[in-house]
């Protein structure tokens, strides 16, 4: 039987190597698809508890619907930024983009 | 071994695989698509865990939108394709410790949790997940809320988005 | 129990069973026969119809259609078979050859996988899943990458600009047939393909003959023939986002996209023209496949009359059409469906008169669609260019006169 | 429930598998004589000049954005829609007033002129 911690271990796998590539990427739209590996992991999280738990609960699959449109929306508004940034600097490196940093 | 577990085992090893290629390959574009290969092992996933609904959303989001928007927006920021210095910023060697911590933290505390012994409740035959799903977004004790907030967070989203990127 | 095909595959899974093989896998080599069956059986169907659209085309235009190998033409698709088999596969220069060889398997994938769920007959359906619908759309997404790879991949200005163009119409014309599915879904309370089927009495051509012709429509756009065949607007881009691709690469495009306009037709016919359904079909499973091969070609032969009766359209007006028309209008159908549908189910009013009273929610909308369109662009006037007249030749002038 | 999926698992290993020979087969059996003007990025008889990667209209990135946006709406209600019978007359509304949210944002992105194309 697949038992609930082969899940999690799946997901923490995912969710760790979703952080590296967030941590490490310089380019920005590389970085959004690092944090897209990190909420599918936290979808796969979602899911695997409510199959495991109560059936009749459905707040895991409720929320991992809502996660979809924080993702959808996150990478809506991430994505313009760098198109919007890459039409003024020139640039869609994240250690270049420190405007703010002063 | 059972045909469920090898089928999970392939599932997540690609998926895996997959993500690595997402975080360490130069190609942009590679990198999007490995990221909809892997995007769509964590659908595979969702169809092991009984959630077909969600599998389906994941393919239709993810794959049909999400990643067309990403290569997309790869193509118009294209310029940075062709500069041949590394992907990576100077603290690659640190993040990728900290990824190996977190997930040898995580497996440790999940070994160690108990959640091996979580049995695995038999399907209801006349139960339809989605028809539930479908009452509660709806029903003011559930999760109406959220339901109506996700569509203005959308709606926002939208706006916000098309703001930024619009070009005067 | 009248139904052969069932009857042939139970017999196998005894055979094997018999031969002492475990269950589980059993049940994968029957589903994996299944599967191959069904795929070739698209695969058939493209053969056939290659020289089905040639023969009404050349018929609509006036013209024979291919009549020379075999009787009637028919060897004619074989005869393209071998040829596209033995051409020569090229691989431009510079081009990603990973993803360039990838993407036209992928298109062909994308549009086989859906008839995976499609019902046949009552009985005779792959699978019944709970989500055929939304899987039906989602498949569809595998198309959209596989042309975006083979625009990328292919190193090349037109490619690449038609791919961008065919992910705009198709993303684009999405939105309001995604819509329009939801009318049906919500009429029959499910999305399993099957319980549509079975949930049309009347067929919902009847009860929804508007959220009907935006699928039709959309889909058409989905395939991308025309009049929306900009994505290989020849006289723009070369051939679009397939530019550089020859023998059987090109050929795996092609065929998707004949086997996609059939699929569409028997979507039609299972959403809106109930499927299998038809006098006897409950109890006698081939007549049901009959039906729905017949109500298949109907869809089918619509799309192509339109395409070969229509020019292309510009693509400002594609897109305009698309978010200014349909995706209005299937919302605001979208919104009358279930607004009316509640209220008939509060007042209890029982199936024929329910779906009288929808056809007329349906044929008002459609109407004061209509007047709208009336107010906002009125028809102009055609306008005729006068020249003088001018004689046709001039003698010329000789130096004397 | 899973055999379902099982028979779909199998169809797209099949769907995969069909194509690819087919793309395949011909690169055995068919002629092999590249040269260097074959290769050629075909660019209707001129030489190709510059990379493919052209500037492209931001235009493209706002019909994709739209299109999730409202894909992600649309998907809200399938459940809503299967559920439909047991939903009581207030639930119906919540699902009416959730379109017309998105119409909201139609009529803004028309009024924007988000939707033009030139």
């Amino acid at each position: 039987m697949v038992s609930l911690s082969w899940y999690l271990i799946f997901a923490a796998a995912l969710f760790s190597i979703g952080l590296y590539g967030v941590l490490a990427r310089k380019n920005a739209i590389a970085i959004l698809m690092g944090i897209e590996l990190m909420l599918n992991a936290v979808n796969i999280n979602l899911v695997a508890f409510w199959r495991y738990g109560d059936l009749a609960n459905i707040a895991g699959q409720a929320f991992a619907v809502i996660v979809f449109a924080v993702a959808a929306a996150e990478v809506a508004v991430g994505l313009a930024l760098v198109i919007s940034l890459y039409r003024r600097r020139n640039t869609v490196a994240a250690d270049e983009i420190n405007l703010m940093k002063w | 071994m059972s045909g469920l577990e090898i089928i999970f085992l392939i599932v997540a090893g690609v998926t895996l695989l997959a993500s690595l290629f997402v975080v360490t390959t130069p190609n942009l574009v590679h990198a999007a698509l490995w990221l909809i290969l892997a995007l769509f092992g964590v659908a595979a996933a969702f169809v092991l865990l009984n959630a077909a609904f969600l599998a389906v959303v994941q393919v239709l989001v993810y794959i049909g939108a999400i990643a067309v928007l990403m290569i997309f927006a790869i193509m118009l920021t294209r310029r940075v394709m062709k500069d041949s210095g590394p992907q990576t910023n100077a603290n690659w060697v640190w993040a990728a410790l900290l990824g190996l911590l977190l997930f040898a933290g995580l497996t440790f505390v999940l070994i160690n949790s108990g959640a091996e012994q979580a049995s695995l409740p038999a399907l209801a035959l006349d139960a339809d997940p989605i028809a539930q799903l479908g009452q509660e977004l709806v029903s003011p004790n559930a999760y109406v809320i959220p339901f109506e907030l996700a569509s203005v967070l959308l709606l926002a989203a939208m706006i916000g988005a098309i703001v930024v990127a619009w070009k005067k | 129990m009248s139904d052969p095909i069932n009857l042939i595959s139970q017999w196998f899974a005894n055979l094997l069973l018999s031969w002492g093989l475990a269950e589980g896998l059993v049940k994968v080599i029957s589903s994996a026969i299944g599967a191959a069956i069904v795929a070739t059986l698209g695969l058939v169907t493209v053969i056939a119809l290659i020289w089905v659209e040639r023969k009404i085309a050349g018929r609509l235009q006036d013209r024979l259609g291919p009549n020379r190998a075999g009787p009637f033409g028919l060897l004619q698709p074989f005869a393209d078979i071998i040829k596209i088999f033995t051409k020569e596969i090229t691989t431009p220069n510079g081009a990603d050859k990973v993803a360039f060889n990838i993407a036209p398997v992928l298109a062909m994938a994308s549009v086989l996988l859906i008839w995976a769920v499609i019902p046949f007959a009552a009985t005779v359906v792959g699978t019944n899943i709970n989500v055929g619908v939304l899987y039906i759309v989602a498949v569809g997404s595998f198309g959209i990458v596989a042309v975006l790879m083979a625009g990328w991949s292919s190193n090349n200005k037109f490619a690449l600009l038609g791919a961008f163009r065919a992910v705009a119409q198709m993303v684009s014309y999405e939105i309001p047939m995604v819509i329009a599915l939801l009318v049906p879904v919500l009429l029959a309370r499910s999305m399993g393909m099957n319980d549509i089927v079975a949930a049309q009495t009347p067929w919902f051509i009847v009860i929804a003959p508007l959220a009907a012709l935006i699928f039709l429509i959309t889909s058409m756009a989905e395939v991308g023939r025309a009049p929306f065949d900009l994505i290989e607007a020849e006289s723009e881009i070369v051939a679009g986002f397939h530019t550089e691709y020859s023998g059987m690469g090109f050929g795996m495009f092609y065929v998707s996209e004949f086997l996609h306009v059939w699929t569409v037709g028997a979507l039609m016919a299972t959403f809106f023209f109930g499927g299998w359904s038809g006098p006897g079909a409950e109890n006698l499973p081939i007549l049901g496949i009959v039906y729905f091969y017949i109500k298949t070609f109907i869809g089918y032969f619509l799309v192509t009359w339109i395409r070969l009766s229509l020019p292309r359209i510009r693509i400002d007006q594609l897109l305009a059409f698309n978010w200014k028309f349909l995706t209005p209008l299937a919302l605001v159908i979208l919104i009358a469906t279930a607004i009316v549908d509640k209220a008939l189910e509060i007042a209890g009013v029982e199936r024929w008169g329910y779906a009288l009273i929808m056809l007329a929610v349906n044929l008002f909308i459609g109407w004061v669609t209509i007047l709208i369109l009336k107010a906002v662009e009125p028809r102009r006037k055609r306008q005729r260019v006068e020249f003088a007249p001018r004689p046709v030749a001039v003698a010329p002038k000789t130096p004397d006169s | 429930m899973l055999d379902n999926w099982l028979y779909i698992g199998l169809f797209i290993i099949v769907a995969l598998f069909i194509p690819a020979v087919a793309v395949l087969l011909p690169r055995l059996i068919g002629p092999r004589k590249p040269n260097a003007i074959k290769q050629e990025i075909y660019e209707c008889g001129i030489e190709t000049v510059g990379d493919a990667w052209v500037q492209f209209k931001v235009q493209y990135y706002i019909f994709a954005l739209v299109f999730l946006i409202f894909d992600i709406e649309m998907i809200f209600l399938f459940p809503w829609a299967v559920a439909f019978d047991k939903l009581p007359l207030f639930a119906v509304m919540e699902g009416v007033l959730f379109i017309m949210i998105l119409l909201v944002g139609l009529v803004y992105l028309w009024r924007k002129g988000a939707l033009e194309w030139a």
